[in-house]
């Protein structure tokens, strides 16, 4: 598969924020020397990624492997994540867990708008990350990512707990390498309402806009032509 | 209420006008998981539309791929192995279990029972769904059955473990009920709450559980008879008053049936292949005909429409949906209540929005 | 009456409790250490500041630990761990929401009023802190010493009713104006039982004031029975539709209606983020607290011991387990049960608690006037007061007549 | 009476507190990132290649035969054919790729897969904040040893093994007389009994 | 329960306007059904909810089926017997013609008090565009609110009579008709990894310009 890199812009540049204080390694050797190194940064990044509460907010199939990690048998409250907050206000992360069609994707947008910042998003199972097995269909949204920005990506269909609970830690990873001030600003479309992602219209055939072109463009897919 | 609402079970939407807290006016909004699965279905062959099934309605996979495989068995006169159709009413009575654990689970979790027996509901759930994984490989999109069998044959310890499964299982209904059937508050909530009139229920083809609360006996296992069910002994609890409670009740003694049945399909288990040797895997292709397979699935009727063109995709492929005709009386129901009521009339109605909106 | 009630019991001295004596006074002797050196009224101040600070530095600990342990305890109860991978065993979970709570946007809607919006959750906050101020939580440990201590507490933590309405009016949300008309009608109903269910207590004690309660409460019979009010019959009536009422009062399930999850999103709180949020989960832990220190006191003996032989411990520790076992009872009774809806929940009230409520008081009366009944006429005391309350418990309830009652299933 | 309903549930809920610090029965948390459950055997999630031998890429069982691509539900397989340079198919693929962020590990692949060389891989931690690179495996990332393949579905690999065997058996004694000629093994899927004859690769879709 | 044959033949004696035709089915279980017209479609289902025979008081499934028009090559083979006397010669012909499209509306029935079924009936329109209009059964059987509100939004059949009819599954804005055969889905152009043919050749729509360059 030959792919032009170039025209790849870069999506969720957020994520790749590299932390410019000390790494962990200088962090472990202070510590074996009894010095607890820290900083508000860190600190705060401490407490944000230990009390991840997710909106409870179930889209499909993978809602149920996302409840079923809450119970008892994989307990997402041994990460501080069992408060499953159903107001988008109190909620630090969507998990966007299931097919996203056409019609309910502007309520997902209208929801991570209601969400205050600092938020994530977890694109969990095949159907939110690209469309998956559905993406063939109508009425489909091919991937939550067109429309906002997505921190972490859960493959499988549906992915067992563990694997939610995985991207859990990654995502627990993420923020602690965050910057206080947020995610860089690559949001903000709209000068009056800043932070907020456009919500698509009800067009007569399809979503409109389809996607948010701040935010999603598709690399270009070149492929040899088939023998 | 909705699309997004903690109790209505995904991404459904009511549309409630209240006065005060009574509901006067409901209208349900569909649509905002509808995955164009019988749109896909037709663009695919037979053989590919089968792990699409499992997506359905989510709890019930293998009770979904049995409905398929049944009419596509139908449709195309496959015979399927006796041992192969004893699998199928283990996996649908511990479907059934599974299903109706849940949702007594949720529909407590809906009269704001702080998730204890949603808990103790999905513990045993993660129990039945270690049998399904270690069978079939996955444990909620199973994938399970073929046309003329089963994929891959149970192991002599994948039944001791059933057995033990199925054993067990009174002491946790037990346990459940102790906790909460008796539960003043429970019978306060749900009693009364939600009454349909059997004429009404028949009317708007209403099935499985919620039809047999409201005291009309019909279950397609005895009615049609379909796979092996006529060979075991069990009964159909039957409810006289119609409300939440009788559907929630019905519901627990159903389980204990299907424990019975369990018990009995565990113990007769013959050997043999789980295959019919002449079925193919590839080049599945039906002769030109249509036909309509049913079985009666954890939360009702469910049944696919099938138009065989000759070629190797079905013509036209519809799934019946219980939970969509089970909503029709969604209004009736919870015209008069209150919004509480509204929210466990809802969730003992026991939809699944995978298989409302496709 | 008083007169005879104190008769009974033995006179107090702070001497009497002899080794004990350092201990219980260590926390004031501490205070007063640090303000010896100043002059008479800025002592007096800074005194007073010290005492509100420390009482709002324990309540603010004590409700992070709750929040901890009613995760933990839940989770126990549901055959999970809990929280425990943050610090040793998930102790510094309260500290990790507590710094995302605070780094958290705060958000007020466009269409909401933004100064209720803004006031509600301060109004909520300071009203119960300031129902903390008349429990004694030890000896000699009384913030503020009211001869109408009680009816402060309750006039205090009535207002709060008016705190919920101003959130869930001032959001502009549909749920949250919905939750705000329950509160105010759960809140109002709860507002009498709770109110008749101490008068009992008051009656006993022959006073308003929460010291004198306690006191009231001192000393065993048979030197191993302690003579709490909670072991009086009218007393434990009092005390379990106090609780009831409590539960109410503090939007505890299975009374959790304004914020009812599964119906209304979060109630009241649904448009509160970040700081304002922990603001009022704080505030209805307060409340929560202060209800649960006001039922120790008034019926649990406040911070009297046990057994004589336990005297030894400092009281305050004494008041502080018997608190901490009510919020666990708390805790127990929300693992547990489902919710109520809102006309069965105020039926409760008016036609149940209030009744039940009403009957105590005479019953009440009855005990305490025939306190000095012996022999034989004892067990008609004890008779007397026992059937009354089960009149109200066994009486035919018209709206639970429609038959709620187990039902036997018929099988085809 | 009223109330014993209540207090029944208050009982049930104290004892499993009480019991959740020594019944394991009532502690049911598997602490997942140190502790994990083991896996079934038939667990699947997401598909692999297997290959032959050291070589990874060279010993692929993959003949770019292109059924899987052509049976997968959701579409997620991509496959070009190698050639050499007399442009003359190798019997490789040149490229196979697999999205797994479309894949629904429904196992039909390996169902349908005549030549054994496609099978369901275990690993389910990929969590990953790319979603272009990370979750577009290509056939080097696909590629896992045989070995690999008996150690997660011991079962299913010595069924393949004996039905390999058996048809490398058939192929040599076939050979033996008539000239060698590039006859494909007849080996069959171990979910279907019946042993097939491999079908020619049906054209691209 | 009666045969298909012996409900067709009480239904012609009993509605003599109406036309019924019997539509065989070749299927191994044959589960034959009845092509009712739709302006006695109403009547006919009133009839067969309360015979007391039938009493197919359950509506089971409400299905749509789209038939588009079709070039359908017909061979007719007829046998011509030689007249001088030799063997019997066999004539092909082969016809084409234009077979109309329709939309058809499948209703299965049951009955729950006699527990017996299916009695399958059909429904068809004039035409796929402008003669879409079918009878409601909502009236007869509660069951079919939702599955016609459905065939509606999907198939576009108007269902008269029909208490509540808005698109059910589709947005309000929504025109198309999904389920139709020739629906063309909206071009969305969507990145995928592993694109299929078809879907190459949208994304070589989007993109003309890179995809030259690259090749």
């Amino acid at each position: 598969m030959t792919m032009s890199d170039a025209t790849r812009p870069a999506i969720n540049a957020q994520t790749s924020a590299p932390l410019s204080g000390p790494t962990d390694a200088d962090r472990d050797e202070l510590r074996r020397h009894g010095i607890l190194l820290t900083s508000i940064q860190e600190l705060a990044n401490w407490g944000r990624s230990n009390s991840v509460w997710p909106l409870q907010f179930g889209l499909a199939c993978c809602a149920i492997e996302m409840i079923a990690a809450s119970m008892a048998r994989f307990d997402i409250a041994r990460f501080g994540s069992e408060v499953f907050r159903p107001s988008p206000r109190q909620a630090d992360l969507l998990i966007v867990s299931g097919t996203v069609t056409k019609k309910m994707a502007p309520q997902v947008i209208r929801l991570w708008n209601q969400m205050p910042e600092p938020k994530y998003c977890i694109a969990m199972g095949a159907c939110a990350i690209s469309g998956g097995p559905f993406k063939q269909g109508y009425n489909v949204l091919k991937g939550i990512d067109r429309f906002i920005p997505v921190d972490v990506y859960i493959p499988g269909c549906p992915p067992r707990p563990e694997a939610l609970l995985n991207g859990l830690i990654e995502l627990q990873k993420n923020i602690r390498g965050r910057h206080i001030a947020g995610p860089a600003p690559v949001e903000a479309d709209s000068p009056t309402a800043p932070g907020e992602y456009p919500v698509p219209a009800f067009g007569e055939r399809d979503l409109e806009p389809t996607s948010n072109p701040k935010l999603w463009q598709p690399p270009v897919i070149v492929r040899p032509d088939k023998p | 209420m909705g699309p997004h609402h903690p109790s209505t079970h995904g991404v459904f939407r009511m549309m409630v006008t209240l006065d005060g807290e009574t509901v006067v006016k409901l209208k349900p909004v569909f649509g905002y998981l509808h995955r164009n699965h019988e749109k896909i279905g037709e663009n695919t062959t037979y053989l590919a539309s089968m792990p699409y099934t499992d997506r359905l309605d989510y709890f019930c996979s293998m009770t979904n791929n049995w409905a398929y495989a049944l009419a596509v068995e139908q449709l195309a006169g496959l015979p399927v192995p006796e041992r192969a159709e004893y699998l199928r009413v283990i996996l649908a009575e511990l479907t059934r279990l599974l299903n109706h654990t849940c949702l007594a689970g949720f529909l407590l979790q809906d009269t704001g029972a702080s998730g204890t027996p949603l808990m103790y509901a999905f513990r045993e759930r993660e129990k039945i769904l270690d049998l399904f994984e270690s069978l079939s490989g996955s444990r909620m999109m199973c994938n399970y059955q073929r046309f003329g069998g089963c994929r891959i044959d149970a192991t002599p310890e994948w039944l001791a473990a059933a057995r033990q499964l199925v054993n067990g299982y009174n002491a946790f209904l037990d346990e459940y009920e102790e906790l909460i059937t008796g539960n003043e508050i429970l019978m306060a909530r749900t009693q009364n709450v939600g009454v349909l009139s059997p004429a009404l229920a028949v009317n708007a083809g209403i099935t499985g559980p919620m039809l047999r609360a409201s005291g009309v006996d019909y279950d397609l296992r005895k009615v049609d008879g379909y796979g092996y069910y006529p060979r075991f002994e069990f009964r159909i609890p039957l409810g006289d008053h119609g409300d939440t409670y009788d559907r929630y009740m019905v519901r627990m003694l159903e389980m204990r049936e299907s424990i019975g049945i369990l018990r009995q399909a565990l113990d007769r288990i013959p050997e043999g292949p789980v295959m019919d040797p002449k079925a193919k895997i590839r080049g599945f292709k039906p002769k030109p005909g249509e036909h309509y397979g049913r079985i009666e699935g954890p939360k009702g009727e469910i049944g696919f429409y099938l138009i065989s063109d000759g070629t190797a995709n079905p013509y036209r492929y519809r799934v019946r949906p219980p939970s969509l005709i089970n909503l029709t009386i969604l209004e009736d129901l919870c015209l008069g209540h209150t919004l509480a009521d509204a929210v466990i009339i809802l969730g003992s109605i026991d939809i699944v929005l995978g298989e409302v909106d496709r | 009456m008083s007169a005879s009630v104190s008769v009974l019991l033995p006179p107090l001295a702070a001497g009497q409790v002899g080794d004990s004596a350092l201990l219980e006074r260590l926390p004031l002797m501490a205070r007063d250490l640090l303000t010896a050196g100043l002059s008479e009224p800025w002592r007096w101040l800074a005194n007073s500041l010290i005492t509100i600070g420390a009482v709002i530095v324990i309540f603010a600990s004590l409700f992070a630990l709750l929040t901890l342990v009613e995760r933990k305890v839940l989770g126990r109860v549901q055959n999970r761990p809990g929280p425990n991978r943050t610090g040793w065993g998930g102790i510094l979970q309260p500290l990790a929401d507590g710094i995302k709570m605070l780094t958290k946007e705060d958000i007020v809607p466009r269409s909401a009023d933004r100064l209720l919006h803004f006031l509600a959750p301060v109004t909520l906050l300071a009203l119960s802190v300031i129902t903390f101020a008349v429990i004694p939580y030890g000896r000699h440990l009384v913030p503020v010493e009211l001869d109408a201590a009680v009816l402060y507490f309750f006039a205090a933590g009535a207002a709060t009713e008016l705190a919920i309405f101003m959130a869930g009016w001032s959001s502009h949300n549909k749920y949250s104006l919905l939750a705000a008309m329950r509160a105010l009608a759960q809140l109002i109903s709860y507002e009498l039982p709770l109110l008749l269910a101490f008068v009992p207590v008051i009656m006993l004690a022959g006073s308003l004031s929460t010291t004198a309660i306690v006191a009231a409460q001192g000393g065993w019979l048979w030197n191993f029975i302690p003579q709490w009010h909670v072991l009086t019959p009218p007393g434990f009536a009092g005390f379990v539709i106090f609780m009831v009422a409590a539960l109410a009062e503090s939007n505890r399930s299975p009374f959790d209606l304004p914020e009812a999850e599964s119906e209304l999103i979060a109630g009241h709180l649904t448009e509160y983020s970040g700081f304002k949020y922990a603001l009022f989960f704080m505030a209805e832990y307060f409340g929560m607290c202060a209800l649960s220190g006001m039922a120790v006191t008034l019926f649990l003996g406040g911070w009297q011991a046990p057994l004589p032989v336990l005297e030894f411990v400092p009281s305050y520790l004494w008041f502080a387990a018997k608190l901490l076992l009510v919020l666990l009872g708390f805790i127990w009774i929300r693992a547990t049960f489902p919710r109520l809806r809102i006309d069965q929940l105020t039926r409760l009230a008016w036609k149940f608690l209030v009744p039940l409520a009403l009957i105590n008081l005479g019953t009440a009366a009855f005990w305490s006037l025939t306190h000095d009944w012996a022999g034989p006429m004892q067990l008609v005391r004890w008779g007397g007061v026992s059937l009354a309350p089960s009149s109200d418990v066994r009486r035919p309830r018209p709206g639970h007549q429609r038959g709620i009652a187990p039902r036997t299933y018929r099988y085809a | 009476m009223l109330g014993s309903g209540l207090i029944q549930g208050l009982a049930v809920t104290a004892k499993n507190f009480v019991k959740s610090f020594h019944d394991p029965a009532r502690l049911v948390t598997v602490e997942y990132p140190e502790q994990k459950t083991k896996l079934p055997e038939n667990y699947r999630n997401f598909p692999f290649l297997v290959y032959d031998g050291d070589q990874a890429i060279d010993g692929l069982r993959c003949v770019a035969c292109k059924i899987c691509e052509a049976e997968c539900p959701p579409q997620c397989i991509y496959i070009i054919p190698d050639r050499d340079e007399k442009g003359r198919p190798t019997k490789k693929p040149k490229v196979f790729d697999l999205d797994i962020s479309v894949c629904m590990s429904c196992q039909i692949c390996v169902e349908v897969c005549p030549f054994d060389a496609i099978k369901m891989d275990q690993h389910f931690e990929i969590a990953t904040a790319e979603r272009f690179n990370a979750l577009l495996l290509h056939r080097e990332d696909l590629a896992k040893s045989d070995a690999y393949f008996h150690t997660l579905h011991p079962t299913e690999a010595a069924q393949v093994d004996a039905v390999l065997a058996e048809a490398k058996r058939r192929t040599e004694a076939k050979a033996r007389p008539a000239a060698p000629a590039a006859v494909p093994a007849t080996p069959t899927a171990p979910a279907a009994p019946a042993a097939k004859p491999p079908e020619p690769p049906p054209p691209a879709v | 329960m009666e045969t298909l044959a012996q409900i067709h033949e009480r239904l012609a004696a009993r509605f003599p306007a109406a036309t019924l035709t019997l539509v065989p089915n070749p299927a191994p279980p044959a589960q034959a059904s009845l092509l009712l017209d739709a302006a006695h479609a109403r009547e006919i289902a009133v009839f067969l909810r309360d015979d007391p025979a039938l009493r197919l008081d359950y509506c089971s499934n409400v299905t749509g089926v789209d038939w588009p028009e079709k070039e359908i090559v017909e061979t007719t083979r007829s046998v011509q017997i030689d007249p001088a006397g030799g063997p019997p010669r066999t004539i092909e012909q082969k016809t084409k013609r234009l077979q109309p499209g329709c939309l058809e509306v499948v209703y299965h029935l049951y009955s729950m008090a006699l527990k017996h079924g299916p009695v399958i009936i059909r429904l068809r329109t004039g035409n796929r565009s402008d003669q879409i209009t079918l009878p409601s059964l909502t009236p007869v059987w509660r069951s079919c609110e939702f599955q016609e509100r459905e065939i509606f939004d999907l198939f576009g059949i108007v269902f008269t009579d029909h208490p509540d009819l808005r698109r059910l599954l589709m947005w309000d804005e929504f025109t198309a008709h999904p389920m139709r055969k020739d629906y063309v889905e909206p071009d969305d152009y969507e990145w995928e990894p592993t694109p299929h043919d078809d879907v190459l050749a949208k994304a070589k729509a989007h993109y003309p310009a890179p995809a030259a360059k690259a090749e």
